[in-house]
């Protein structure tokens, strides 16, 4: 029987190492795998890549992992928060690497990633300092920049719904970078706030294929950053 | 309600509801954060707009009642919205599929500064220290069909944010069809810039000595 | 309104015009836009480049399309069928050019049109003729092939549920290259089985967003291919 | 059941048994049509495969009973099929990006020549007027972490399959790891082929004279 569930976060996230490439889900606190990322915190690893379209918020979840100083190359897209100091402070200390990228470029490399296609061209940022130093090429036309697949040790993931196969579904805009990352990660680790049996979900309904997902873990009550932030809350707590 | 501005010239709300007539019934329309979003309250009589956020909504609709949010339904902004029926959601390679790919009509997005041959500049200062943050600008600008810019015509301190050439980074180049200020409209052409429209009250004039470029 | 319906599935093809790309949704006859393929070949238009995995089956649907010589250029994968000689026919009579494309090459360079994409590399066919002439190239150990974007005039798509905003689910897997072709045509017709009102199709279940579908027609007793092959029936009647 | 073969070497279905029994529990699969499609049916005690078909389907099912048939749940040889409780529908981008993207563990796939390197060729003759038909084999061969063969040891003229060099066009280069035969399994290895078990009955000598490439 083919059983991805785990018992604890904990155990979710043990197999990551120090200088992993971690893509982490969620779109600002939306769909952000929190329980899994304060699990990595504990865990230890360091040295981390982290891919997220964001930095995080506050000084819990994704922001907390980086104000911890695990982090020492970020890759994204809008590294800036009204909520959160912990990314700018060490960025302007040289403490942190910033690899930004344009937020379609940024899906579309993870994607790529996941489906095994090294490069690709796109009309994105030529003409902009973001393309400055890449290889540009005329195609049709049009001026197109080449962007490289993005690929990751680990996927941290928040879903809706899984069953133990690791096929998952996504709550409304909570969906965002998840299903490309769980496809471009060696390891897709999940944290679902339901767990329910094989079959449960519609083969119609299926967001994500259990094919892309290794390790499962049941967070019914996750918490919400928002929440914490307004609560002063910091993590460690 | 359309707020009237106070002196001359055009309030953010006239100006939204400017650039709301200029967009066809039935478009599929992105709208930038801040005064962009105003457009989605002055949809002219008669018409449908339908409205993308990038993050991964099709169909979004107004921002919900207090007490209504649903925490994991926002806009590219972060903020609550709602979705109308014959909405749908997906992943950011499927949302930005459709940006990159041409499918949406139209994007109004804010601007730091324009350039007489429609380059756009509004991510970065480019100055030392600010934290460069691009999101999902830099696509839309390649990828929507017509590409408006809603923005005051000058800054707080009295520059011109519609210049010969751009001296903060771009966004994109030669992407801005028109530009919605609260003086004027001007189209961006092949020939270069042209006044199309001033706000009661502004004259050609005002408009051409706060313009850092040539109008036609 | 925004309202995609269309009355027939003639009024649906009344726009292609001679010379177009025309995608065909289908993998062999499941998913296959039969009476839209049909209304096609009553509507006359001809110099038709068409692009589906397969060349169809019998002397109806596709098959019957590239039979009354309207297919002057056929991109498939494998046109080779056990039920058809439409196809086999004309290519060795030199009378239709083939464009063969590797079944995955072909699904991505379709998504590649569809996502703005205009090139990627991809290690498919690297090493065989199917890679001949094309430029290759090295990239993180690997040998890869530049392939194109592929983008239509026209999809012709079949699929279960439609709203009248042009959101499509599909049944099972019917579902192959459609969702794709949709966002790669210029126009995107499409055969119902049934048209719904906007919000009965669950958000979290549209498969293909109505932004890349321009009209929709219901047919709620598509043919069934195979039966008309077993009847030994051709069209046009 | 296994049938047993008549002489000497194995049956299709003891072949499939043979290669079926190098595929580890939990393993992603995809079968290729024909003598590969047979793999199913010797799943050893205590593993589970997943299938997936190209067109669309994680989680394949055996073949329905007659009169079960779904016209539109079928496989990539586009035979009717079903499906598992857990099983999930996608389009073609997706299931190609499983395949490219390295997702699946093990194809099984037939093959008219297969080179001492491991090059497989199992798509055309390249004779003049054949209609070339490739389908999902060059995507399968290079994405899919294992690609084990199934193939009689000669054609049915008494050629090699097993060769120096193919003289067919190729499906991939260096693909292959193993071939499984009515004679033989054979590990294609970094140094060249390697005989790693022969059928009950047939001697290593017959496999060396029957196959066109050296055997370690």
């Amino acid at each position: 029987m083919i059983d991805k569930r785990v018992g604890s976060v904990a155990e979710a996230v043990a197999p990551v190492t120090d200088g992993s490439v971690v893509m982490v889900g969620g779109f600002g606190e939306v769909g952000s795998p929190i329980e899994l990322i304060h699990a990595l915190i504990d865990q230890g690893a360091k040295d981390l890549t982290a891919v997220n379209n964001n930095t995080g918020n506050g000084e819990v979840g994704l922001a907390a992992l980086i104000g911890n100083g695990r982090v020492t190359r970020m890759v994204c897209s809008y590294p800036r928060s009204s909520h959160s100091k912990v990314f700018p402070e060490l960025y302007r200390a040289g403490r942190i690497e910033l690899e930004l990228v344009p937020q379609g470029t940024l899906a579309e490399r993870i994607r790529a990633g996941g489906a095994g296609i090294p490069a690709f061209y796109t009309p994105c940022s030529v003409g902009t300092p973001l393309a400055e130093g890449k290889e540009l090429r005329d195609l049709d036309g049009g001026t197109y920049v080449l962007e490289r697949w993005l690929r990751a040790d680990y996927a941290l993931i928040k879903c809706e719904v899984a069953d133990r196969l690791g096929n998952l579904t996504y709550n409304k805009t909570a969906r965002n970078f998840s299903p490309l990352m769980c496809m471009a990660a060696a390891t897709t680790i999940v944290q679902a706030r339901r767990i329910v049996e094989p079959g449960e979900i519609d083969p119609e309904h299926v967001v994500t294929p259990g094919i892309f997902v290794d390790r499962v873990v049941e967070v019914p009550d996750p918490l919400v950053e928002s929440r914490l932030i307004a609560e002063g809350r910091s993590y460690p707590w | 309600m359309v707020t009237p501005s106070p002196g001359a010239g055009w309030s953010r709300e006239e100006m939204a509801a400017r650039a709301a007539r200029d967009i066809p019934d039935g478009a599929y329309v992105n709208l930038g954060i801040g005064i962009p979003e105003l457009v989605a309250r002055f949809v002219p009589e008669g018409r449908t707009f339908l409205y993308h956020t990038e993050n991964g909504l099709l169909g979004m609709g107004p921002p919900p009642a207090p007490g209504e949010e649903d925490p994991e339904l926002i806009n590219a902004g972060k903020r609550p919205v709602t979705m109308i029926p014959g909405a749908s959601f997906f992943h950011h390679a499927d949302s930005f599929a459709m940006i990159r790919g041409g499918h949406l009509d139209v994007c109004v997005l804010g601007a730091m500064q324009v350039s007489r041959e429609g380059d756009l500049a509004n991510w970065s200062t480019g100055e030392p220290g600010a934290i460069p943050a691009v999101g999902g600008a830099m696509d839309l600008v390649v990828g929507v069909k017509t590409v408006l810019v809603l923005t005051q015509h000058v800054t707080k301190t009295g520059e011109p944010k519609i210049v010969e050439r751009c001296t903060y980074p771009l966004t994109g180049r030669r992407v801005v069809s028109r530009i919605y200020t609260d003086l004027a409209v001007i189209e961006v052409a092949r020939e270069g810039l042209r006044l199309l429209e001033t706000a009661p009250g502004v004259t050609e004039d005002e408009v051409r000595d706060k313009t850092g470029a040539p109008l036609a």
